[in-house]
């Protein structure tokens, strides 16, 4: 039962995320637009390309949205809703979300153009910069959650939240979201500017409507572990657990669409080599400072 | 009715998506979405939302002049757009190679509304079809020819075995025009290194046939004799010499096998240190594969008409050649024009600064007629001339935003720049803290330094006009010699660094000074041409236009305008371009193009 | 839920979002089929036909990158378990924490040092 | 325990199937990521038999390892896209041989050897990660510093093979 309210409230959490979105992109609130672009891109053909790796070119946009999907099992809104509380959930959120760059890798590759190609490769040097600087944070939550189950972090942060515990994991780790959402300004392997629409470029019609069903759900997902890690998961004063949850996922969603907008796209070799030379010491400085808050205030 | 509705009868499930497709309008901007805020049209306050990639557009709006060469580029994209789709055409045009316009409106910011209601009409109504006729166009038709891997110039219309290796031939679609109409239109490129020889459409460079012998495994050994390759012995074959530095770049070649089955064991096996022996190196010694991908008149990133043959190395550029496929013909069209006729027609040549050129040609005229002006009309015209100064440089912003994914600053400077095109003088007042508000904003958005730091450096010693000079520190300002804006306190601005980042502050102080300037000449009037009597004489002007200085020479015959001969920054700014992206980061290749600000329409045949 | 019925409710879910994606699929189907056109199944570039194919030795620049990462992968590898038991065994864990990041923070400088963590 | 066996028989067939296309197709990124999908069958397979947090890691790293060298073949080796159809198997008689010699050895191992009691429930899942931490702090400690060590020392080798030495003056 609580799985089919979770996927519902999933789907409906994808629908403000569009809103929003679109909201951000043309400045214009309106509530159906997302619903009239899903309904014509149903409508429209979906065109194979020439020469493509069809079992790339089908699986991916398939891909992208299960790896959200599956990474949303492991989000508990409130203390008894979630749908798998797996013992390694921590792990398990970041296990499904590598499957993102699968997903756009056979994206690129698939149809055989110039530009999705590009994008592709783009993504994997992408992927090599901001995966440590997920991986790196999480350690440091758990070590103070002491658990990997995502409801012990969430209770382990009841008297201070982790963004107050470890202001740089939290730093690192959103920026890292960021990228891997591929949301400007880390947008390099969609990028509208340089690549024409890359990687999505060859998609249309119903393709065109899962791959991007897949990156709102995606989105949505990337704010709900920010919440559960950072942000105190389902806690707060006087409002029921999942109205908290709600709240703070959808400030989180805002703050990651309308912040990218403020920033050029990033240079792929700036991005790899501040998050390697500043971003992996520092990730490594804070698993240090956690280490030792930790151990002087139990 | 629209031409590109989808097959299937209007039933309850397709009426739905079909008014659905109505509200959900995706416009692709033929020739681009500079031109199109250039001519004062907002398109998405219009409820239209532009688009990247043609799949994704379900509207093709065409809009300002399509030249013959972009005529075949807009029916490329025509063809690859995905049905149910739309033809949008502002002002007359007479569109050949296009199905019949869907929607037909003026040229205006009023036409594009109506319009818009209309094509929702046409899409709730018509999306879905019984009877569709496919878009057929001869650039579209492919013809099979069968080529070597081995040896590129052998190309036949048949299958068959290779005459030199005899491995069969592997089939490749290509496109049945002879050759590109525009790929040997005014082709630069200043590469002197290695003559380009563009590999994927072999044959059609006429060269000088005296025989030469090469082997198939190693292009780089030529003999005048038939004999035996030094390094695999294998026998030379005869092959008619291109130019002789040109080694043919076999990259392409072993890609592009098609479904022939080179076992191993009988060839011998070919280590891949054979294989890339002789592919040149990059900077890291990697011998990899270069692709050849255009980035096309209408590519998001670049303005609209200009079309860049990039060869890729990864996602570095190896090579890279420059097309205008927008340029225009000759200027004085019929034997001879009449002077107003004359000024219409300049206005026209360039979309991007209409009153600019307006103001040229008055000029000249009143040079050739001897006319001088009055210092009150001269300064209204400098107030003209700056003002839509303002506007291009705010283009040129939103254009670079697009480009370098700046979501915001798009947004804001087009909205700008669409008001600066029609403001009085009182409006420009009110406007003036806005944009300097933007500015300030701008410089200091994090991480934009960063992005456009070193980035599209030009060598010190070549010919560069306008702003992009005056971010190299030459002065060659037309308005320093000019009295009257020295009068009205015109001081150039320069920098230093010759840069992306030097040119992008050289136009933002251009912004904040010609505001200065406009309040000081204190009134804004469009030039008008006054009449010219039946003289014979040669008069020539030079204005400042926002790409730098434009020079124009024309000759009179009893009052008909006889020859004009038009002197564009653009046309030298072309050549800038290779040096310039040479082994750069596709991404910053594009910007240091985009940041040259070129004007495509301007550079005439 | 025993971990044996999370494993099976997450493949429940893996098949019903390919189910829900092929039901999407039939719908579209049943709108229309698709009407193959000259040049429509080119890749589009931006106005022009490119038929060659692009699958060819891409050279990647970050392979300098590349090559710490999977070192740091592994290293990844050792420290979630090391994590959930630190706060039990406490200082023990983090010396030897710390000298197991040490090393590879060497290896980090090296790789710098090399000019490895640059584009290549 | 009936479906617990069919899970794991079914995710094995799966990882062997993936891993016969790894050698059966043309185009190298294919190959890779059927490589990448074989090992992630294998992760299913852990979690079947109700090892969590192995099967979690060999799903997570083996996706990101397996791109890393997807990118590496495309890089080295002809003709990525597989156009070509190349075949690329060679001493077929020999390697069929090799190949059912060691799984009959792999069959032989399983079936003949003495595992020792049955244990009759495995520890849960959490359980079972501090029980590995427990151990790499405690017991193993010398085998956690000394794969530091090597996967220290792979590092530098990468980097001495790959890397161009730096000129000196862009020392940046």
């Amino acid at each position: 039962m609580t799985t089919v309210f979770i996927l519902i409230s999933l789907v409906f959490g994808a629908y403000l995320v569009a809103v929003i979105e679109d909201w951000a992109l043309t400045g214009r609130f309106r509530l159906t637009a997302p619903v009239f672009s899903a309904l014509a891109l149903l409508g429209r053909e979906s065109v194979l390309p020439r020469k493509l790796d069809r079992v790339f070119f089908e699986v991916a946009p398939v891909l992208l949205l299960l790896s959200a999907v599956l990474a949303v099992a492991v989000v508990p809104l409130s203390p008894d809703l979630i749908i798998t509380d797996l013992a390694t959930g921590a792990l398990f959120i970041n296990a499904a979300l590598v499957y993102v760059l699968v997903a756009l890798l056979m994206a690129g590759w698939g149809p055989d153009g110039a530009y999705a190609m590009i994008g592709g490769w783009r993504f994997l040097g992408q992927l090599i910069a901001y995966a440590m600087l997920i991986v790196m944070p999480l350690t440091a939550v758990v070590m103070r959650a002491e658990s990997m189950l995502t409801t012990e972090i969430v209770v382990s942060q009841a008297g201070l939240w982790n963004i107050v515990y470890q202001p740089v994991g939290f730093v690192l780790f959103f920026i890292a979201a960021m990228a891997l959402a591929f949301l400007p300004p880390f947008d390099l392997p969609t990028s509208k500017g340089d690549l024409a629409g890359g990687v999505e470029a060859e998609y249309s019609g119903v393709r065109l409507a899962v791959f991007r069903l897949g990156r709102l759900v995606l989105i949505i997902t990337l704010a709900a572990a920010t919440v559960i890690f950072y942000l105190g998961g389902w806690q707060g004063p006087w409002l029921p657990p999942w109205a908290w949850s709600a709240i703070k996922i959808l400030v989180v969603t805002a703050v990651m669409l309308l912040g990218g907008r403020m920033l050029p796209r990033i240079r792929e070799a700036h991005l790899l080599s501040w998050c390697w030379i500043f971003g992996i010491p520092l990730a490594l400085l804070n698993i240090f400072l956690v280490g030792v808050l930790v151990l002087v205030f139990p | 009715m629209i031409t590109g509705a989808r097959l299937g009868t209007l039933t309850g499930f397709r009426r739905l998506i079909a008014s659905a497709m109505s509200h959900d309008l995706n416009v692709f901007l033929v020739p681009g979405p500079d031109i199109a805020r250039a001519q004062g049209l907002d398109i998405e306050s219009s409820g239209l939302q532009p688009v990247a990639s043609p799949r994704h557009a379900n509207v093709l709006l065409v809009m300002g002049p399509v030249t013959p060469a972009l005529q075949e580029a807009t029916a490329v994209i025509y063809a690859q757009m995905v049905r149910p789709r739309s033809l949008f055409v502002l002002g007359a045009q007479d569109l050949s190679s296009l199905p019949a316009a869907d929607v037909e409106a003026e040229l205006s910011q009023q036409g594009l509304i109506e319009g818009v209601n209309r094509l929702r009409r046409v899409f709730s109504e018509s999306a879905f079809r019984p009877s569709i006729s496919d878009f057929d166009v001869p650039i579209l038709q492919i013809r099979i020819e069968y080529t070597c891997s081995m040896h590129p110039e052998i190309v036949q219309d048949e299958p068959g075995s290779c005459p030199r290796c005899g491995m069969f031939l592997i089939p490749r679609e290509v496109q049945s025009m002879a050759e590109h109409r525009h790929m040997n239109h005014q082709k630069i490129n200043t590469d002197a290194e290695i003559p380009v020889t563009f590999t994927h459409n072999h044959g059609d460079h006429q060269h000088d046939a005296s025989m030469e012998y090469t082997c198939p495994m190693h292009p780089d050994v030529v003999q005048n004799e038939p004999g035996s390759c030094p390094r695999c012995g294998m026998n030379l074959e005869p092959r008619e010499s291109q130019t002789e530095s040109d080694h043919d770049h076999h990259h392409m070649d072993h890609a592009d096998q098609g479904n022939m089955n080179m076992d191993h064991d009988d060839m011998g096996f070919m280590s891949m240190i054979d294989v890339t022996k002789d592919l040149p190196r990059s900077e890291d010694g990697l011998p990899m594969e270069w692709i050849d991908a255009p980035f096309g008149p209408f590519f998001p990133g670049l303005p609209g008409g200009l079309l860049l043959l990039l060869t890729l190395d990864g996602d570095a550029v190896a090579r890279s050649e420059t097309h205008c496929l927008s340029e225009n013909t000759e200027l004085v069209q019929s034997p001879s024009m009449e002077p107003p006729n004359f000024i219409e027609r300049l206005t026209c040549v360039n979309p991007l600064s209409p009153i600019a050129y307006r103001l040229l040609a008055c000029r000249a005229l009143e040079h050739a007629a001897g006319i001088d002006i009055s210092a009150e009309t001269a300064r209204a015209r400098i107030g003209a001339l700056e003002r839509e100064r303002i506007a291009s440089h705010l283009g040129w912003l939103a254009l670079f935003a697009q480009q370098t994914g700046f979501d915001w600053l798009m947004r804001r400077a087009a909205s700008l720049q669409l008001k600066f095109l029609t403001a009085e003088f009182q409006q420009i007042k009110v406007l003036k803290p806005s944009v300097l508000a933007l500015i300030k904003r701008l410089q200091q958005t994090p991480l934009l330094k960063s992005r456009t730091a070193n980035i599209g450096q030009l060598m010190a010693d070549i010919v560069s006009y306008g702003p992009v000079a005056r971010a190299a520190g030459i002065d060659n300002d037309a308005r320093n010699d000019d009295k009257i804006c020295v009068a009205l306190g015109f001081t150039a601005v320069k920098q230093i660094r010759n840069d992306v980042l030097a040119r992008l502050q050289v136009r933002l102080d251009e912004i904040t000074h010609t505001l200065m300037l406009i309040e000081a000449a204190d009134a804004v009037v469009v030039p008008v041409s006054n009449t010219v009597g039946k003289i014979s004489s040669s008069g020539e002007a030079r204005v400042e236009t926002p790409r730098g200085m434009a020079h124009l020479q024309l000759t009179l015959e009893n009052g008909q305008v006889m020859t004009a001969q038009l002197d564009a920054p653009s046309t030298y700014h072309l050549n800038l371009i290779n040096p310039m992206i040479d082994q750069q980061e596709l991404g910053d290749a594009l910007m240091a193009v985009n940041s040259l600000d070129l004007s495509p329409w301007e550079v005439l045949q | 839920m025993t971990p044996l019925e999370q494993y099976g409710l997450l493949l429940g879910m893996l098949v019903g979002t390919i189910g829900l994606i092929l039901c999407l699929y039939a719908l579209a189907r049943q709108v229309g089929k698709n009407h193959s056109e000259p040049g429509k199944d080119v890749p589009a570039t931006s106005g022009q036909l490119s038929r060659d194919p692009v699958w060819v030795r891409y050279h990647a620049r970050y392979y300098g990158y590349a090559l710490l990462f999977l070192s740091f992968d592994m290293e990844m590898a050792f420290m979630y378990p090391w994590a959930i038991v630190y706060k039990q065994v406490g200082l023990v864990a983090l010396l030897d924490m710390g000298v197991f990041l040490a090393i590879l923070f060497l290896g980090l400088l090296y790789g710098w040092s090399q000019g490895a963590l640059r584009r290549q | 325990m009936t479906a617990q066996t069919f899970f794991i028989g079914f995710f094995g067939v799966a990882a062997v199937w993936f891993g016969i296309v790894v050698f059966r197709t043309f185009s190298m990124v294919r190959s890779a990521l059927a490589l990448l999908f074989s090992q992630t069958a294998l992760g299913a397979m852990f979690l079947s038999m109700q090892v969590e947090f192995l099967g979690v890691l060999q799903i997570m790293m083996m996706a990101t390892e397996m791109t890393i060298m997807a990118i590496f073949m495309v890089m080295f080796m002809m003709d990525p896209g597989g156009l070509g159809k190349m075949d690329m198997t060679h001493q077929k008689r020999l390697s069929l041989a090799v190949g059912i010699v060691s799984f009959v050895a792999a069959v032989a191992v399983a079936v003949f050897i003495d595992w020792g009691p049955l244990a009759s429930t495995a520890p849960d899942a959490a359980q079972q990660t501090v029980d590995l931490g427990l151990e790499l702090l405690g017991r193993s400690m010398l085998i956690f510093e000394t794969a530091g060590i090597t996967i220290l020392t792979s590092m530098i080798a990468a980097i001495a093979v790959a890397i161009q030495p730096l000129k000196r003056n862009d020392k940046s």
